[in-house]
């Protein structure tokens, strides 16, 4: 558990990180929406079952390794919380025509972690922590069926809630008491 | 890199066909023990021992499943290994079962004068339990539609609708179409008899419209057993000759209809008499294109009067 | 071969201003003795001895009329010949007069959570008599909008509408924009002043749900002067930190509202005491978002609940 006793250096806007946790809230809510429609119309309800197609598929996870109660330098915490919002929002991309009925979930959501990454970024920039340019997304997986791009989007679902969920526990740390 | 793929005889089958399907396992799948264990699932259900796997000359593990009788509309067919312990899912498909499309019936068609559209309905028949599609066909034709002159452009319907409206523009009024209704879907297509019909014998005709008349006005004392009304024809009609009858009865309990016809579809005062005196009275008209083909307009609402 | 032409100085003129026109008769309009008298008129009113005629060096005619004050929105001015002993009508053109566009003015926003759309609302200002387009124009900021970042694709609302939607996509939440109203018509161009706003921080909040819960089942006679009930917040803003308020009333000729607040956006079971015993209540709630900038919902419907 975070020690809410000491919260780190950099001075954080509170009204920052209030949004932060808000936007946070919001896009594991459409996340969770995401998988429960895969989950409804394609009948892929248990994502541990995919962990090896994630694999050959090559699916990459966004870490928040600085981030970790007992050694949390922020600044770097935030460098890799925007950077892991653009791989989701990468990953959501490379997911569109996903199919109809789910696209406007998929697309709300990449649209709102984008919105989480812009937020992040620009409160880089603020305190000057912010790299000279924005990381870039990486290479991202090609999926060649309908099942791959379903079964593609309940892994990403499921890291992303689990990514934000982190976040969450960070944010709300630094709110401290 | 793709580790595992399902191939199938054809994903949609009738209702209780058998399904042949294998599932293919890649050497490259880096991740496996030699000789991985492939694992079937029809929806939730486990198929124990269902497939015969064997290794492929390219070293990839193939294993095969025959269904003999599909008997759900709508499953999904999975593929599973073991991998450190727990069972992965590596392809997935969809499987639909059904029946070809029956024979569209009841096909009939009215003219909208409103819209001035060819307005067509018909029964689909039996659920297929598959996506279905009806098209609206026609042709513009001659005489008793035994020739074939320019198809008329498909008329798609709405989701799941039984009707279908070929706008103005594609139709030729005071001509005999042909026009049919096409259902199809992955297992077949079938047709519906074929009307052939001038859109303008088929018009949808609106009831005209009734109205009370002052009796007589030099008459100062007016007949007791008379009633006097007028009716128009409905406006978007007036072009057509009608004739019309005019239905009326006594609002008593269990009085019939008495009818009188054939009427001329316009008035500018009519006399109805040999009625009961002080008695209210309930009348009502419909019309039918005269001396050319058309059918009934409904009964038009009532109009009430009253002899004195 | 032209016989007449009119030539306007402007087709649209503000309201009482002058306007000028001149209409030419070409000579080879060979119909027409030598000299023909060109005649005007403003819609129905001839224009009696306003035109001053003169031969142009080519041989045609041309009238020029100049009319003081233009005082109707919408008219036609028309260029007669008497021929035969007949006016005829050679030209014609429609004038009109208006207003250039006033400042849009009480240009407020909301963002509805349900379409996820940022929908914003003005006052058009006075009629211009003129068709006046009307555009939500705006672009991404930063901070307090000292910054203009990329532009947002204009916003055109319906024909007549004083209200454009800005779709989603169009959208970076949490982050300040600028917003304004351009109106436009051919006289002319004005904006509103502008709006700098987070669409989250002008989110339309719909207010909870009351619901009734039974009294403590442990507890076999339920305190006479309590109420027991629960919320939940509207499920779309499920996600915003809210601190709401609850007010109740007895249902008693001119009782006033007493209000409890702050209270958490959901519980399970909230207990109101300190009530008239055997009376009913009106309980109403509203909601707003918590320590981010927010609005009030609107108040619940009532809850009617009854002390024992």
């Amino acid at each position: 558990p975070l020690d809410p006793a000491s919260p780190p250096s950099l001075p954080l806007p509170r009204s920052f990180v209030l949004k932060c946790l808000e936007q946070a809230r919001r896009a594991q809510a459409e996340a969770v929406a995401m998988q429960e429609k895969l989950c409804a119309m394609h009948k892929l309800c248990h994502p541990e079952e995919l962990a090896l197609l994630g694999h050959s598929l090559g699916i990459p996870w966004a870490h928040l390794r600085s981030c970790s109660s007992q050694d949390l330098q922020l600044a770097s915490c935030l460098r890799q919380l925007q950077a892991g919002l653009l791989l989701y929002q990468g990953l959501l991309q490379a997911l569109a025509g996903v199919s109809p009925e789910l696209s406007p979930t998929v697309d709300t959501l990449q649209l709102d972690v984008a919105d989480f990454a812009t937020t992040v970024w620009q409160q880089m920039e603020e305190l000057g922590v912010a790299p000279a340019t924005q990381p870039m997304q990486g290479i991202m997986p090609t999926f060649t069926s309908a099942f791959q791009r379903q079964a593609g989007g309940v892994l990403v679902a499921s890291h992303l809630q689990s990514f934000l969920e982190l976040a969450y526990r960070t944010l709300r740390y630094l709110t401290g008491p | 890199e793709n580790c595992g793929h399902i191939s199938i005889s054809a994903p949609i089958v009738r209702l209780g066909d058998p399904v042949t399907a294998s599932c293919t396992v890649s050497q490259s799948c880096s991740y496996l023990e030699p000789e991985p264990r492939i694992l079937w699932k029809l929806g939730a259900e486990l198929l124990q021992h269902k497939g015969r796997q064997q290794t492929q000359p390219d070293g990839s593990q193939e294993s095969i499943i025959t269904l003999p009788s599909l008997n759900s509309t709508h499953t999904f067919l999975l593929c599973y290994l073991n991998w450190s312990n727990s069972l992965q899912l590596l392809d997935q498909v969809e499987l639909w079962a059904g029946h070809p499309p029956a024979m569209p019936y009841n096909l009939s068609c009215l003219m909208n004068l409103m819209s001035n559209s060819l307005i067509c309905q018909w029964e689909p028949g039996p659920d297929t339990h598959l996506p279905t599609n009806f098209t609206l066909k026609s042709f513009k034709s001659r005489g008793d539609c035994q020739t074939k002159e320019d198809p008329i452009k498909d008329c798609v319907p709405a989701d799941g609708q039984s009707y279908c409206s070929i706008p103005r523009k594609h139709l030729i009024l005071y001509q005999n179409m042909v026009i049919w209704v096409q259902a199809e879907n992955a297992l077949g297509t079938s047709q519906s008899p074929q009307l052939c019909l001038d859109p303008m014998d088929v018009v949808k005709l609106e009831p005209p419209t009734l109205l009370a008349v002052d009796p007589h006005p030099e008459v100062a004392l007016p007949q007791p057993d008379c009633l006097w009304l007028r009716w128009e024809p409905w406006k978007p009609s007036l072009y057509m000759d009608q004739k019309c009858e005019l239905r009326y009865r006594p609002q008593l309990q269990g009085a019939s209809w008495a009818q009188v016809g054939p009427l001329p579809s316009r008035t500018v005062r009519y006399e109805l008499c040999e009625l009961r005196p002080a008695t209210a009275y309930a009348l009502q008209m419909r019309c039918i294109r005269a001396l050319l083909p058309g059918q009934w307009s409904s009964w038009s609402p009532s109009l009430e009067l009253q002899t004195t």
